[in-house]
């Protein structure tokens, strides 16, 4: 342990008073961090193995943890940061790539906490939402270019297969395997109840969960894994998943720790095989490709169903969501630089990509300069955390927005940051039975039920305030927005102006 | 840019360049609300939605009370929550639209019919000699 | 009448009922104090094993076999509840002879017994159900 | 319609409850020899003992028979049943009729006949609440007391006087204490548990003759003093009024599932009663408190007109000395699992794939699960029986049947 060791960088403090050593710390943290001394009649704990996911601290019945920084530092050194040491100090002893998961952490900005919201004073009177009706009906799909009507004047309905969502809300994509089988019923069950759709992510579709199908994005990544007929028609809309925000360019990687039972058997792949999607769709090399795919997905699926199309915001992406747009995609995801993951290369994950606020604004705008904006819909992620974020992304220009770490937190998760070890204590991103169980999917579904409910009148609320009474007149509706501590070059790309204009 | 502008050059997108009809104009900018769609018949609220979908960035929601004129007639419109007021009357062959009642009478003092249209219920009025 | 029922499949054999029934039977306000050194005596226990756990307490049966047996007659029934007067109890143990559950005990000193009377005493909600992080044991009708 | 109860025991209250369950109107007169509202008879030793007092061990409430409107007439005993008029002679002379009848008449200590007994000084029995008051009133801190009779009504009177009195010897005939509930491996363990609390014993004798303050024994010849003498051989149950009336008995009054005599509208219940005991198969005696009463509250119900059966009587006894508890249920027949762990004693007896008796000292906990092993004649081969053994838990029975118990699952759709 010599040259690599170095102090835990969190510790957890116990106050002697009030533990009453009922071990449930114990037996609840799946790290072994805590253990009962029998001599003494203490509870001790080991820091090092601690991953601040707080199941202890939540759990333990006489509020005697909590988890603080230990304090330890490396001289300081602003350029030379404890982290980059530290990840020195594991690549020279393991020599490997450091993988890590959830979103990007770092001191990036976010435009989103620079962005302010309006509000009607005199000039429209704002509406209350208690007393009229407040609509966030959201149909995504392709809208006509023109109209048709039969031979008795009648208009003719040719609008391509949209999707009915109550809320512009959507659950993203997480796998089947990156999270758990309750997990995955959580988010299905709770997407029925709400009116809107969950994405199974690049695992397939557990067979139990094709009763929610009418409630299902399904994903085709490149690793194809789990994709065939039934599991096409299984779904309300089908994904191409092109790229993902926290690891744009990158295929997916699940640790064969978690490939068993029917995750391998969903997959269609050899258990225990880590799963590594490569990194491009082999059927893909140029966006004319694309093309191909999504119509021999829509002739899959005999044209009734929208194809999504999933990018991650990179350099470029108004020209790439231009393309995206034409190539008979019916929605185009773009996925911003801070949305998550169940493993990442470490290094990818904090620098590649760029904020989805900016990646938005710059698409919607050059959709509407060509022309095309009605060809798409356009869903935002990564990461929206409430639903003010979700107003403003929806005045930026998005249709809809999907989130899936806001999902986890409403589940349990901690954002301790370790799915990728396969050890999840609030049972989420974890494939072990003993730790599954920990999420009640009762308990699960009615906790994401309750967070989109609360945003829908978050988001109702804003709205009224605007004087808005229907999401359409939101979305791409920049005049609501204003920005604050900003360049102009930022305003002019995300198309604002700055507050006291 | 005025609203009226604004709302003049959307009219002109969706009757002259999209060829909905005065009825089909009114259902986008001043669209029915989901539930009042929902109790509809079937082919209405088929018609309803498709209009409501596909020109869903034309919806006005701010409250309005606008006269249009075309060749050959006038139509009045309210926004659909009626936050803005509208009267017409009748005569004869003579109609009369005004923010407020008073207002017609005083020009009609026997005026036969008087009302107040709802909110994004269109009033269409076109000459007679078009007709004959 | 509303009983605790078990859901078996979400229960994390994590013990919080068995402190929470301690505690809320302690009559004391802080449950350091409470339970600080002391091998606690609750009315709800926890049977585990393997990946296999849940809790048992009493069921509050219509036709209680501990009431028919007592010999004291300290067992009665109000609205429901069986309820154990331990003024009354002389610690024979007839009662645990008796339960099918095994959700009678005695109380701290073996003299009298104890069961689950679902904190009417303390509140009306049962103290287990709430600590539970699981919702492995419900307070419901069925 | 009109009930009449004789008794005021367990059976007796049982009888009032199973009645007021189906009709809340019908007239109960409860008659009893006692005067005492009704107490619990095994109570007594804790009475002695101090556990409890005069107010603490009545059986029900003091409005118990307000509440359930029952006519009671205490200090009276039946001299005679009537069963073809349907009424009762009382030994002040009067008569009761009834529609229907509980005979809850219990037992009476058995004594056999001994030479010289009516000498000795300070003899009781110990029954009733009465012998308990007479027996306390004579002991001293320097009583010497014998008491013939190792079974549980002895031992639980010398646990409730040890206390009190200078020494207490116990004879019995049996080579070993407790002989009716306990087989050899239990029964040396509490003698020898018994005695380490000061308790003399002579087994495998019996009284020869007494004098007033001695008693000869019969095999070894000795000679013990006394001061006070309690005899507590056994009890018999009180079948003579309900004989003299015709009903059919055998060692006790016979009863069917639905408690009822032979004679039309009699019913009967607990020590009195001879009812099928399930473990055993046959009809025996049972007299036990948990027993009386559910043969009382079916009793109740059928003269209520309700469709009771009483068809799980068994044999259980729980018992304890100075905090040393015993558990035994059931027949001690197949095959004897026997499991020492130090001061704890288990025995389990399987036959044909079913538990049917046990034996439990020291560690009791939970030991119900046992007894419904035996009540519900539950298949071995449905339980994890391995798991089982080791203690009674819930764990070993299956996922369907925890849900029915705990989750208040149906039968069928669990």
């Amino acid at each position: 342990m010599a040259v690599d060791y170095f102090y835990p960088e969190y510790e957890i403090v116990r106050d002697p008073n009030r533990c009453i050593a009922c071990r449930v710390c114990e037996r609840q943290c799946a790290n072994k961090v805590h253990s009962y001394d029998e001599a003494s009649g203490k509870m001790v704990c080991d820091d090092a193995k601690c991953v601040n996911c707080h199941r202890c601290v939540a759990l333990c019945p006489t509020r005697a943890l909590k988890i603080v920084p230990s304090g330890d530092t490396f001289k300081s050194n602003s350029n030379w940061t404890d982290n980059y040491m530290k990840e020195i100090y594991r690549q020279a002893n393991s020599g490997g790539v450091l993988l890590s998961s959830m979103g990007n952490p770092d001191n990036f900005p976010v435009y989103w906490d620079k962005i302010l919201i309006n509000a009607s004073q005199v000039t429209n009177p704002s509406i209350d939402p208690l007393r009229e009706p407040m609509e966030t009906r959201t149909f995504l799909g392709k809208k006509p270019t023109h109209v048709k009507r039969d031979s008795n004047g009648r208009l003719v309905p040719n609008l391509e297969p949209q999707l009915e969502l109550a809320l512009p809300i959507l659950f993203g994509g997480m796998s089947y395997g990156a999270i758990s089988y309750n997990a995955h019923e959580c988010l299905a069950r709770a997407a029925e109840t709400i009116g809107t759709f969950y994405n199974t992510g690049e695992g397939g579709l557990h067979k139990d969960f094709y009763k929610y199908g009418k409630n299902t994005i399904v994903q085709v990544a490149s690793g194809r894994f789990g994709v065939h007929k039934d599991y096409l028609n299984a779904g309300a809309a089908i994904e191409i998943k092109i790229g993902q925000g926290a690891k744009p360019g990158i295929g997916g990687h699940l640790p064969g720790l978690k490939i068993v039972g029917d995750i391998s058997q969903t997959r269609m792949i050899p258990m225990g095989s880590d799963a590594i999607s490569p990194a491009p769709h082999h059927d893909i090399y140029s966006i004319e490709d694309l093309h191909q795919l999504v119509y021999s997905l829509k002739e899959a699926t005999n044209y009734e169903k929208p194809v999504i199309v999933k990018i991650a915001a990179v350099h470029n992406v108004a020209a790439i969501a231009s393309g995206v747009a034409r190539s008979g995609a019916d929605i185009i995801a773009i996925d911003g630089f801070r949305g998550g993951t169940g493993a990442a290369p470490t290094r990818i994950r904090d620098n590649v990509g760029i904020p989805i606020e900016l990646a938005l604004a710059a698409v919607d705008q050059r959709l509407r300069e060509e022309g095309i904006r009605g060809n798409i819909s356009i869903i935002c992620g990564g990461s929206i955390r409430n639903s003010a974020d979700v107003v403003k992304a929806i005045a930026l220009g998005a249709d809809a927005v999907y989130i899936a770490t806001a999902a986890l937190l409403a589940l349990g998760c901690h954002l301790c940051r370790s799915c990728h070890t396969g050890n999840c204590n609030w049972g989420i991103a974890t494939q072990k039975p003993e730790l599954v169980k920990r999420l009640n999917t009762d308990v699960g579904t009615e906790h994401l039920i309750n967070m989109l409910t609360a945003w829908g009148h978050e988001i109702t609320e804003m709205m009224g305030g605007m004087g808005i009474n229907s999401i359409e007149a939101l979305r791409g509706n920049r005049l609501m927005l204003r920005g604050i501590g900003l360049t102009d070059r930022e305003l002019a790309i995300l198309g604002i102006k700055h507050a006291g204009e | 840019m005025t609203d009226t502008e604004v709302i003049t050059y959307i009219v002109d997108f969706l009757v002259r360049k999209q060829g909905l009809s005065l009825t089909e104009m009114s259902n986008v900018i001043a669209a029915p609300f989901w539930s009042t769609i929902s109790r509809k018949e079937p082919a209405e609220r088929e018609r309803l939605s498709y209009l409501r979908n596909a020109f869903a960035s034309l919806l006005i929601t701010g409250p309005f009370s606008i006269l249009l004129g075309f060749e050959g007639g006038l139509l009045a419109l309210n926004d659909r929550l009626k936050l803005r007021s509208m009267v017409v009357g009748e005569k004869g062959d003579m109609v009369y639209i005004a923010s407020e009642e008073a207002a017609i009478r005083v020009i009609e003092p026997n005026v036969e019919r008087i009302w107040s249209p709802r909110g994004g219920e269109p009033v269409i009025v076109t000459l007679d000699h078009l007709h004959k | 009448m509303k009983r605790v029922y078990v859901q078996e499949q979400w229960c994390l054999a994590c013990h919080l009922c068995e402190y929470a029934c301690a505690f809320a039977n302690s009559g004391q306000k802080d449950m350091s104090k409470a339970l600080k050194g002391v091998k606690i005596n609750p009315r709800i226990r926890i049977e585990e094993r393997d990946n296999i756990s849940f809790a048992v307490n009493c069921r509050h049966c219509e036709e209680p076999l501990c009431q028919k047996s007592c010999i004291s007659g300290a067992i009665s029934v109000k609205d429901g509840v069986v309820h154990i007067d331990q003024d009354k109890c002389v610690g024979c143990y007839t009662c645990v002879l008796a339960c099918p559950y095994g959700a009678i005990m005695p109380a701290d000193g073996g003299h009298v017994m104890q069961k689950c009377e679902l904190c009417t005493a303390n509140g009306g909600e049962p103290a287990c159900v709430a600590a539970c992080p699981n919702r492995a044991i419900v307070f419901e009708e069925r | 319609m009109k009930y009449v109860i004789i008794g005021n025991s367990a059976g007796a209250i049982g009888c009032i409850e199973g009645i007021r369950r189906h009709d809340k109107a019908g007239h109960i007169v409860l008659i009893s020899a006692e005067p005492y509202h009704t107490y619990s008879r095994p109570l007594i030793s804790y009475l002695l003992l101090g556990a409890t007092d005069e107010q603490r061990m009545k059986y029900r409430p003091d409005d118990f028979y307000q509440q359930n409107g029952v006519e009671t007439i205490l200090g009276v005993a039946v001299s005679k049943i009537d069963a073809a008029k349907k009424q009762l002679k009382l030994s002040d002379g009067h008569t009761v009729k009834y529609d229907k009848l509980l005979a809850a008449t219990g037992s009476t200590p058995f004594v056999p006949p001994t030479k010289g007994l009516e000498k000795a000084a300070n003899a009781f029995t110990f029954m009733t609440l009465d012998d308990a008051k007479a027996l306390d009133a004579v002991l001293t801190p320097t009583s010497r007391v014998l008491v013939v009779g190792a079974g549980l009504i002895g031992l639980k009177c010398v646990e409730g006087i040890l206390h009190k009195v200078q020494s207490v010897t116990v004879v019995d005939l049996a080579d070993r204490v407790l002989s009716s509930i306990l087989n050899e491996k239990g029964a040396a363990i509490m003698q020898q548990y018994l005695a380490a609390k000061g308790v003399n014993f002579i087994m495998g004798d019996c009284v020869a003759e007494f004098g007033k303050n001695t008693a000869r024994l019969q095999n070894s010849g000795q000679k013990l003093e006394f001061d006070a003498l309690v005899m507590a051989v056994g009890v018999r149950p009180n079948t003579q009024l309900l004989a003299d009336a015709g009903a059919e008995t055998d060692r006790g009054v016979l009863v069917d599932e639905h408690c009822q005599t032979s004679l039309p509208d009699v019913y009967a219940a607990g020590d009195c009663t001879q009812g099928y005991d399930m473990a055993a198969g046959e009809k025996r005696i049972l007299a036990l408190l948990p027993n009386a009463y559910l043969q009382g509250e079916c009793a109740g119900a059928n003269m209520a007109g309700a469709e009771k059966e009483f068809t799980t009587g068994l044999a259980m006894n729980s018992i304890g000395f100075w905090g040393r508890h015993i558990m035994t249920a059931g027949v001690y027949e197949g095959k004897a699992l026997e499991e020492t762990d130090g001061d704890n004693y288990k025995c389990l007896f399987v036959k044909d794939n079913r538990l049917v008796g046990f034996i439990i000292i020291g560690d009791v906990a939970r030991a119900g699960i046992y007894t419904a092993l035996i009540r519900e004649q539950k298949p071995l081969d449905e339980v994890d029986f391995e798991l089982i053994k080791t203690h009674p838990q819930l764990m070993a029975f299956s996922r369907r049947e925890r849900a029915q118990m705990l989750a208040g699952a149906k039968e069928e759709e669990a």
